[in-house]
């Protein structure tokens, strides 16, 4: 096994993880840490990917998740900023329709 | 743009001088009247001028085409055809009385702009509807007729309105879905076909091919006109609609709705399908008996009503059902019985109506034993009704009379006899719910104690509508024999259905 | 100058147009012009040629023509109508409502002319509808209980009936369009349906003629009416289902011997019925009633020896007119004379009364001679006894009538034109039957001969007579049995009306079918639904179906 | 030089959006006015360019993919360039006086909404799956700031709501781009395509890729973020984001089935995805008949409406249907887009005069709201899809591609979605019809609105009714690059 | 051997990371370790030869993220009214069965993965074809400022209108952020100011190398961006900036200075090159440059913004 495949099996299963965590946990900021792992393992599969040939690095998927990066950083700081006013409005820190 | 072309396009100025008195009418404010009853009437008037000016072009023999590409294979298609004209001039004419009516009877209630638009556009999708010349558009001005109809009639916007127009639309729609998916299927399957007097060939040559989904195609149309033709079991929506104002209940009733239905079963039967596949579909004769079973059934349902307009609403459930009957059976002299009393009906039963909104708006009367005695009181709005309600009996020389005069004979002359029974009984039983009325109207003895009504407030111009209409339901009757009369013009459309072998 | 042909027209709508005059408020100028206006019925009659008319643009091309039958009834309707007309402007006199009862006289004259004179078939019924709802709003002019009463069974059975003439006139046209009224008994003879609509006719114009048990109208219906329209009623009115059976029934066509003898049997049974229920009846107009019926039952056996022999059915047509216009006359001076006032009125009423019971020298011995002379050679003998026995039940009920007027108070003002009318009629009663029979059948009255004829004649009179006067003297009539007017309608009716009411508490208790349920359970289902799916848990979860679900078929569809 | 004109209809909107945001709107309105028609302009030109010349191309930077990214403009991206140009410009007009009456200053709202204009010209045009994506991205970003504009509760809840599915959304999307890169090598749409085939790879990237847009694009089982979104929005806005910004998600998922996955799809995947529009279209129909406020029907409307663009996929693989079917979807998507925004404009004029827009309230406001109801009834009657409305239009060619092909219960479908919509609609147009209660006293009078507002809705809505008139060019035009099973 | 022990070890840290950062019962922990994932992933961009990433990775996944993330983590401490208490949690069977079917998506995502063969003709490959005349030496930032730069500035304008979203929820000053404003006073630890002074100029120095170098070696406009940011948020957490509600004018330019510059060049290359967002020939290298610097700002400034969680900043004059 490679080792593009291996990271990409752990890209894999990271994304696992991250979606299992942002279905079970009602958190807001546990979900938004969930969405951000979700992305950190997209980008580890396209980083791994770009990794397979042996011959040549791969600059697109590199330059992909450069961009990658910014959006989410971006996306994290709109939704903590959302999270915070929605708390502070409602002092919930989940979502009203998860509450039992 | 050269005059000839001007005049090839009759049809869609006639189209267009109701749709924008309708535009101009919702652009006008509400208090401006004056300028309202103008437009009303004007554009009433130049509507009937063209529809006359085609008329005459129809009659030497000119024929009107006007076609727009909608989509590719589909045309938006208007076709001046005999069969046209004689639901279009009747439009155009009922229109103009009833516009004068509908005036003087909403001359102090609010939301006229409201109302006189629709009432145009209305008017508008039914002149459409009569000028169609292929299934797509037929269907366009079917359905804009319904959406034009609603808001007439929860006008009042009570309960009862409100539930009536959930009831019509529930009822108006569903056909509506049914036509579309005939419609629709006959145009995935034939492509875009007009009609043609006598039945589209294609069509005969596809019900051969496939004839169970000519059938079941054949059905829904006719199940998709027959709710605004309000056959039974469809026709719940009509005694309910009789909440509306009485000059929208004289449009459903009389020169619009029932009318487009009953239209619609004549252009789907005569010139889509054409008699004789109807009839070895067996699509006519279940018609047949359903009208049969619905010129009963209104009877009898109208005979236990007390409302006045309810019982004229039964009536006219009854009635509509005798143009259906006449199309279905199929045969030149049955054919030409349902036409004529697609006038005849027209005429007298927008009458009836004219009058219980002129015996509701002057006297605030609306069951049939507050009639008693006023006859005497309102003799001239009584005799109209009268002339109306004998023509519904079916007594001559009022027009009803001559419809049934061929209804029979076709009947007879489809070896049908059983229907003659269907027929003789329904005129027992139209006399039986109109007799009783026109004996409380004229003979029973006012009242004491009933309201004097200061005469000036019944308008004049409620009167002379009524008067106008009633004089020229006896007329058609008295002269129906005369070329022009609705029963000539009716016997040209038949000829080019059954031409002459 | 108006064209021959066109008086047709005049003679029908004449009456009509004479209506205007009211305007004028001038009681002698209104008596005058109205007393007038039938006479240009007679004009047809005077005017030589086969007068036709066709107006091609009216109703379904409209025609018209005078012919034997028409023609002689023209000659009743024209001095009933006059003598009609003058008494009811005679008698209502000031009242507001003078207006409204001219009108619907006028406007039944106008159409009973129209039933005559109408050569097709369209018209025919036409004017037939017309007069029978024309005559409605005479029968309930009083605007009383009773005349409601007696209006609702008139309308109902007229109404009826007019039912099955329709279905019976769509089934001549069937076969001829719009036919001329002449070609008419051919084409029931020839008709696929022959026995069905020869049934129709049967019956529909027997509720206008009052056939038993179809008469229960009549009784009803005089008695309510004013005077005025009592006379036209059963003067005219009823005739005009003999103008229907002899027009459009096969009538010397062919042979409907079968048919031929239960109308017959109907006719014997009718006069007999008749006779015997007047009898018992109090009211002087009700009696008339009565008497019309079983007078027309006589008419209708007419029509049965027609059926029965092709052979006889010319002077039976003839014998019918002869003793319709006899009828109509001395119904209507009899009627008439009811609403005069005063004590010497029974004297008016003597004359016409010994006619209908067919007094020697009177129209009416006329027209029994001219029944015998039809019947006798189908029936022999029978038939003079059997017109003999019912005579002397007329007698019977002339009897009744007189007495029930001799003591009863009049109905009507007494005005010297009401008498004029009444004597009018007498007088047209004593000519107009002669002249016709002197004109048409000159035989007839040579008839009049022999002792035997004479005894035969006046034996009902004397029986009848003697058997009243004894009764009268002796019982006063108290212990008649008491029938209602209209003997079973009334029973009838209570009896609907209970069944009515007995069908409608079933229906109350008939379990009524559930609702169907109602849109709030859509909408809480919906809502329901709505509400498990808006957690972000569920969303994901869904969403990674919908991701596992699409790489599968995908999966698939690489394959 | 047509070429130009895509880029500019991406950058004429970012820019304008940034001078606005640097010189303030209360200065800058004539310049938001001048970007707006600018836009209009350009996206007329594409149009127009199309239409005579064929599908438009423009490589940025000049490099070809798949290097570089390629803007590409067919029939269907002018048409849905043109629409969005409509309505953005309808919205445009009508933001102004709506956000100063509201009492804003729209210093929030301008430059997203320009943004956000400027992201939807760019979905539309851009064939490159990793530019979308960063396209996908800016339009969450611009919608979810919208939506929670309210600031209140329900509004701040929804917000979240949306932000989260769509983020998870945009990485599942980003995963599949992933592996289609990993497979083929490249970005471009078509070229993905032309490469991909029927393989597992593209099988899970199509999956992933179309769960995330369907999470984007509010389809059934992923719809519920958008009624409380939508409806919470100022009306502009909801305008915007029911009528393009939900419809460019699934333009994506047509034009990425009908040119990058076409080999995935089998009659099975067809029902799956058209199943999920056809319960969409009941679902969203029936949910719309309870509720209590005028957005929110016309919110769970969009659901409904959005569901009949899916009907298109298992209708395209059958010859007899496919035409019909893709003119009709097309068609759809136009109609949907002006008569939503026409009628999300005019429950903005309700709230605008009464200060609600709680469906009781309609009662009796005819003679205030003559103009706006009658472009709500137009609009409700474009969505039922009657005649003679461009609804109608789309509503014909589905039904007539479902019956060509036999395919009844697609027909099914079509005709009992029209029939709900014709149940909530009139429940709405009823109470603007019904008198007013007994008792009723008018507290305050509603304000006069000013012309932009009042007229704005009704010409967005009668856009959807000029379809009868221009059925065949615009047919035409999308003809222009139509894929081979549709043309 | 070695490299994939090495390997294994981290796969096996970033799982477990991942899998703390989600289901810990701890949240402080969670946001903590979300910090150290975020290095360990920079580890493991340079262990995948992507040092750019690696960089980025630790000054904005790790750095600027986590500066976020804890100070939302504060804000979340501080509550108001009534108590919420913690969230209700997932029943255990649904878990389970989630679990089921993201077993079932990363089984299959995995078997893909695997299977995937890699193509002959890549975009990739294409580039460091064209790399010679893209006017840099990096390819990533030849891709990023030349082949692909509309996904550049597409997602600059992403990180402004992240900004604009913020605007459009913030809270007012004194709770949006990392809190109050704490004015650098007296009381403060007496290395902060000399520490700062040193820092904050070699800061600058950093971020102006790695924009410098990006055009030839890992780094670029996003990494000095980063960089500069994270100076942005020493200063505001240590009081030297003031957050004001709205931006002054020099920052609105700022803001958007990058865009605009890219687009008007860009725009340009449409007349004097072939296409827009083409370079003219022979100033590839000047323009990118200009274009990066422009960026750089562009990009830390929103940044830091959306960390102070206000409009504007100002300096604070003691």
């Amino acid at each position: 096994m490679t080792q593009a495949a291996f990271f990409s099996l752990v890209a894999g299963a990271l994304s696992g993880i991250a979606i299992y965590g942002l279905i079970t946990q009602r958190h807001l900021l546990r979900r938004i840490l969930a969405v951000n792992v979700l992305g950190n393992s997209v980008f580890l599969l396209l980083v791994a990917l770009a990794r397979r040939d042996p011959d040549y690095v791969d600059p697109v998927p590199h330059a992909m998740v450069l961009t990658g990066i910014v959006i989410a950083v971006s996306a994290t700081a709109f939704a903590l900023v959302l999270a915070r006013r929605y708390y502070s409005e409602t002092g919930l820190t989940h979502l009203p329709e998860d509450e039992e | 743009m050269s005059l000839d072309a001007v005049h090839e396009l009759l049809p869609l100025w006639a189209l267009l001088a109701s749709v924008i008195t309708a535009v101009v009418i919702f652009a006008l404010r509400d208090h401006r009247q004056r300028q309202r009853t103008f437009w009303n009437l004007f554009g009433a008037s130049v509507k009937l001028v063209l529809v006359l000016l085609m008329l005459h072009g129809v009659m030497l023999g000119h024929s009107y085409e006007v076609v727009y590409p909608v989509l590719p294979g589909v045309t938006l298609l208007l076709t001046v055809d005999a069969l046209a004209l004689l639901f279009a001039f009747l439009s155009a004419v009922l229109w103009l009385v009833t516009t004068v009516y509908a005036v003087a009877y909403l001359e102090h209630s609010g939301q006229r702009a409201r109302f006189f638009g629709f009432f145009s556009l209305c008017v508008a999708a039914t002149f459409g509807i009569a000028l169609a010349g292929n299934l797509f558009t037929f269907f366009l001005f079917y359905e804009l007729l319904t959406l034009a109809t609603w808001p007439l009639v929860v006008h009042r916007g009570h309960p009862a309105a409100l539930a009536a127009g959930r009831t019509y639309l529930a009822y108006t729609l569903g056909g509506g879905v049914a036509l579309l998916t005939g419609v629709v299927a006959v145009q995935a399957a034939l492509g875009d076909v007009a009609f043609s007097a006598g039945g589209i060939p294609a069509f005969s040559d596809w019900a051969e091919a496939e004839p169970f989904q000519a059938t079941a195609v054949l059905a829904l149309m006719l199940a998709g006109v027959g709710v605004k033709a309000a056959l039974v079991p469809l026709h719940r929506w009509l005694p309910v609609a009789m909440v509306a104002p009485a000059p929208v209940s004289a449009l459903l009733h009389a020169v619009a709705v029932v009318k487009a239905g009953a239209f619609g079963v004549v252009r789907i039967l005569q010139d889509v399908a054409g008699p004789e596949v109807a009839q070895t579909l067996g699509v006519a004769p279940v018609l047949v008996a359903l009208a049969a079973v619905t010129i009963l059934y209104g009877s009898v349902r109208a005979l236990a009503q007390t409302d006045l307009k309810r019982r004229l609403a039964f009536s006219t459930v009854s009635q509509v059902s005798y143009i259906t009957l006449g199309v279905a059976l199929g045969g030149p002299l049955a054919l030409l019985g349902g036409l004529v009393h697609l006038v005849h009906q027209g005429l007298m039963k927008i009458t009836l109506f004219f009058c219980a909104g002129y015996y509701a708006e002057t006297r605030g009367i609306h069951r049939i034993d507050e009639l008693d005695g006023i006859g005497p009181r309102m003799p001239w709005i009584s005799a109209a009704f009268t002339v109306g309600a004998l023509g519904m009996i079916g007594l001559p020389p009022v027009a009803g009379f001559i419809s049934k005069w061929y209804l029979g004979l076709g009947a007879l002359e489809q070896g049908q006899t059983w229907l003659l029974g269907v027929l003789v009984l329904s005129t027992l039983l139209n006399a039986a719910y109109f007799l009783p009325v026109l004996r409380r109207i004229w003979m029973l003895p006012e009242p004491a104690g009933r309201p004097e009504v200061p005469p000036e407030r019944a308008s004049r111009w409620l009167l002379y509508p009524a008067l106008f209409t009633a004089a020229a339901a006896l007329l058609a009757g008295l002269l129906a024999a005369w070329d022009v009369s609705p029963l000539g013009w009716a016997q040209r459309i038949v000829e080019q259905e059954y031409p002459a072998p | 100058m108006i064209p021959a042909e066109w008086w047709l027209g005049v003679a029908i709508l004449g009456p009509m147009l004479a209506l205007p005059v009211l305007a004028t408020r001038r009681p002698l100028l209104i008596g005058a012009v109205m007393a007038a206006a039938p006479a240009v019925q007679l004009v047809p009659l005077t005017l030589s040629g086969d007068l036709q008319l066709s107006v091609p643009w009216l109703l379904l091309e409209a025609r018209f023509a005078v012919d034997a039958l028409g023609g002689g009834l023209l000659l009743l309707s024209a001095p009933v109508s006059a003598a009609v007309l003058l008494m009811a402007v005679a008698q209502t006199q000031g009242n507001i409502r003078q207006a409204g009862l001219l009108a619907a006289l006028t406007a039944t004259i106008c159409a009973f002319a129209g039933v005559l004179l109408a050569a097709d078939l369209a018209t025919f019924y036409f004017a037939y509808a017309v007069m029978t709802l024309g005559a409605y709003p005479l029968v309930v002019y009083r605007r009383d209980p009773e005349a409601f009463r007696a209006g609702r069974v008139y309308l109902g059975m007229a109404v009826l009936a007019e039912a099955a003439i329709l279905a019976a006139v769509l089934l001549i046209a069937a076969s001829g369009g719009n036919p001329d009224l002449a070609a008419v008994p051919g084409l029931v003879a020839e008709h696929p349906k022959a026995g069905l609509l020869v049934g129709l006719l049967l019956a529909g114009f027997a509720v206008k003629a009052g056939v038993v048990p179809l008469h229960a109208w009549l009784p009803l219906a005089h008695p309510a009416a004013p005077i005025p329209a009592s006379a036209l009623l059963s003067a005219l009115l009823v005739k005009a289902a003999l103008i229907g059976w002899w027009r459009l029934l096969p009538v010397g066509e062919v042979a409907l011997p079968t048919l031929g003898l239960a109308v017959i049997a109907a006719g014997v049974v009718t006069n007999l019925y008749a006779n015997l229920i007047g009898i018992t009846q109090h009211r002087a107009k009700t009696v008339l009633a009565y008497s019309t019926v079983s007078q027309m039952g006589l008419l209708t056996t007419l029509l049965g020896l027609g059926l029965i022999a092709p052979g006889v059915a010319g002077a039976a047509l003839l014998a019918t007119v002869l003793f319709a216009i006899h009828h109509g006359l001395a119904k209507g001076a009899l009627f008439l004379g009811c609403g005069l006032q005063g004590r010497g009125r029974g004297w008016y009423l003597l004359l016409p009364a010994l006619a209908l019971v067919g007094a020697p020298l009177t129209a009416g011995a006329l027209g029994k001679l001219a029944i015998k002379e039809v019947a006798e050679p189908l029936f022999g003998p029978l038939a003079a006894w059997l017109l003999t026995a019912l005579s002397v039940l007329t007698a019977l009920l002339m009897v009744r009538l007189l007495a029930l007027v001799a003591r009863g108070e009049g109905l009507g003002g007494d005005a010297p034109a009401s008498r004029g009318a009444v004597v009018g009629l007498i007088v047209a009663g004593l000519v107009v039957p002669w002249a016709v029979a002197a004109l048409f059948w000159p035989e007839l009255p040579g008839a009049m001969e022999g002792v035997g004829y004479w005894l035969d004649s006046s034996l009902p009179l004397i029986v009848g007579g003697a058997l009243g006067a004894w009764l009268l003297v002796h019982r006063h009539g108290r212990d008649l049995p008491t029938i209602p007017e209209g003997d079973w309608i009334k029973p009838a009716l209570l009896g609907g009306l209970r069944l009515r009411y007995a069908l409608l508490r079933i229906w109350q208790r008939l379990p009524h079918p559930p609702r169907p349920p109602s849109l709030s359970v859509i909408t809480r289902l919906s809502a329901a639904i709505e509400s498990r799916l808006v957690a972000v848990a569920m969303s994901g979860v869904l969403f990674l179906v919908l991701v596992l679900g699409i790489s599968l078929l995908g999966l698939l569809a690489g394959r | 030089m047509s070429g130009v004109a895509l880029p500019l209809s991406f950058f004429v909107p970012l820019l304008t959006a940034l001078v606005v945001f640097v010189i303030g709107v209360r200065r800058a309105y004539g310049v938001i006015l001048l970007g707006a028609l600018t836009t209009l302009a350009v996206a007329l030109y594409v149009a127009y360019a199309v239409a005579v010349g064929g599908p438009q191309v423009h490589y940025l930077g000049g490099w070809e993919p798949p290097l570089g990214v390629e803007l590409y403009a067919d029939g269907l991206s002018a048409l849905m360039l043109a629409m969005t140009a409509l309505v953005g410009a309808g919205v445009t007009l009508y933001a102004g006086p709506y956000l100063r009456g509201k009492g804003h200053d729209g210093e929030r709202f301008w430059p997203l909404w320009l943004v956000q204009w400027a992201t939807l010209n760019g979905t539309f045009l851009s064939a490159d799956l990793f530019n979308l994506y960063v396209m996908l991205e800016l339009l969450t970003l611009t919608a979810a700031p919208l939506a929670a504009m309210a600031g209140d509760r329900p509004s701040l809840a929804a917000a979240m709501r949306y932000l989260l599915l769509a983020l998870l959304g945009s990485m599942a999307y980003l995963l599949g781009v992933a592996l289609l890169y990993g497979g083929t090598g490249t970005l471009h749409l078509r070229e993905a395509g032309e490469l991909a085939g029927a393989e597992p790879y593209t099988a899970v990237a199509a999956a992933l890729m179309t769960a995330g847009l369907f999470a984007k694009a509010a389809v059934f089982p992923l719809h519920i973020w958008l009624m409380p979104a939508h409806s919470n929005a100022p009306a502009p806005a909801s305008a915007a984001l029911s009528a393009l910004v939900a419809k460019a998600g699934l333009y994506l998922v047509l034009r990425l089935w009908l040119w990058t996955f076409p080999a995935l799809l089998s009659a099975p995947m067809g029902w799956l995805i058209g199943g999920l529009g056809a319960v969409a279209v009941v679902y969203g129909s029936v949910q719309a008949l309870r509720q209590p406020r005028l957005k929110q029907v016309i919110a769970y409307s969009t659901i409904a409406q959005l569901g009949y663009l899916l009907l298109l996929l298992p209708l395209v693989a059958l010859p007899a249907a496919a035409v019909s079917a893709w003119h009709g979807v097309v068609l759809h998507a136009l109609a949907h887009g002006f008569a939503k925004a026409g009628a999300f404009l005019a429950a903005g004029n309700m709230i605008y005069c009464l200060g609600h827009d709680r469906l009781e309230g309609l009662r009796g406001v005819t003679p205030y709201l003559s103009v706006t109801l009658l472009a709500l009834g137009l609009a409700f009657v474009s969505l039922m899809g009657l005649p003679p409305s461009g609804g109608f239009l789309a509503k014909w060619l589905l039904l007539e591609g479902a019956l060509a092909a036999g395919q009844w219960f697609w027909g099914g479908v079509v005709l009992l979605g029209g029939l709900i919509a014709a149940a909530y609609s009139f429940r709405v147009l009823a109470l603007a019809h019904a008198e007013v209660p007994h008792g009723y006293a008018e507290i305050r009078s509603p304000r006069r609105l000013p012309p932009a507002m009042e007229w704005a809705p009704l010409a967005l809505v009668l856009l959807a009714y000029g379809m009868l008139l221009g059925g065949v060019p615009i047919l035409e035009l999308l003809d222009q690059g139509a894929p081979e099973g549709v043309r | 051997m070695t490299e994939w022990a090495f390997d294994a070890l981290l796969a096996g840290g970033l799982l477990g990371l991942a899998w703390q950062i989600v289901a810990s019962r701890v949240l402080f922990r969670s946001v903590v370790l979300f910090i150290v994932f975020g290095l360990l992933m920079a580890v493991t961009w340079a262990r995948l030869h992507a040092p750019d990433l690696a960089l980025a990775e630790a000054a904005i996944g790790a750095g600027i993220t986590g500066a976020l993330l804890l100070s939302a983590y504060r804000a979340f401490l501080s509550r108001r009214g009534t108590d919420p208490g913690p969230p209700p949690v997932f029943p255990r069977w649904a878990a389970v069965g989630v679990a089921a079917l993201v077993g079932a998506l990363v089984g299959g995502i995995g078997w893909v993965v695997v299977g995937l063969e890699p193509p002959e003709q890549t975009a990739g490959r294409e580039a460091l074809a064209h790399l010679a005349i893209s006017g840099v030496e990096n390819p990533v930032t030849a891709v990023l400022l030349n082949f692909r730069s509309i996904d550049t500035l597409s997602e600059v304008v992403v990180l402004f209108v992240a900004f604009l979203a913020a605007r459009v929820v913030a809270q007012d000053l004194a709770h949006a952020g990392p809190g109050d404003w704490l004015r650098a006073s007296r009381n403060e630890p007496v290395l902060v100011q000399p520490l700062i002074a040193f820092i904050a100029p070699m800061t600058v120095l950093a971020a102006g190398y790695l924009l410098w170098s990006g055009e030839h070696q890992p780094g670029g406009a996003f990494q000095a961006g980063a960089v500069l940011a994270a100076l942005g948020v020493l200063l505001r957490l240590t009081g030297r900036l003031r957050p004001t509600s709205e931006p002054s004018l020099a920052e609105r330019l700022s803001l958007v200075g990058g865009v605009v510059l890219f687009s008007a060049i860009g725009l340009a290359g449409a007349g004097v090159a072939s296409a827009v967002l083409a370079y003219p020939e022979g100033w590839e290298y000047e323009l990118i440059l200009l274009v990066e610097t422009a960026l750089t700002i562009a990009i830390a400034l929103p940044l830091v913004l959306l960390f102070s969680g206000s409009g504007g900043l100002r300096r604070e004059v003691r």
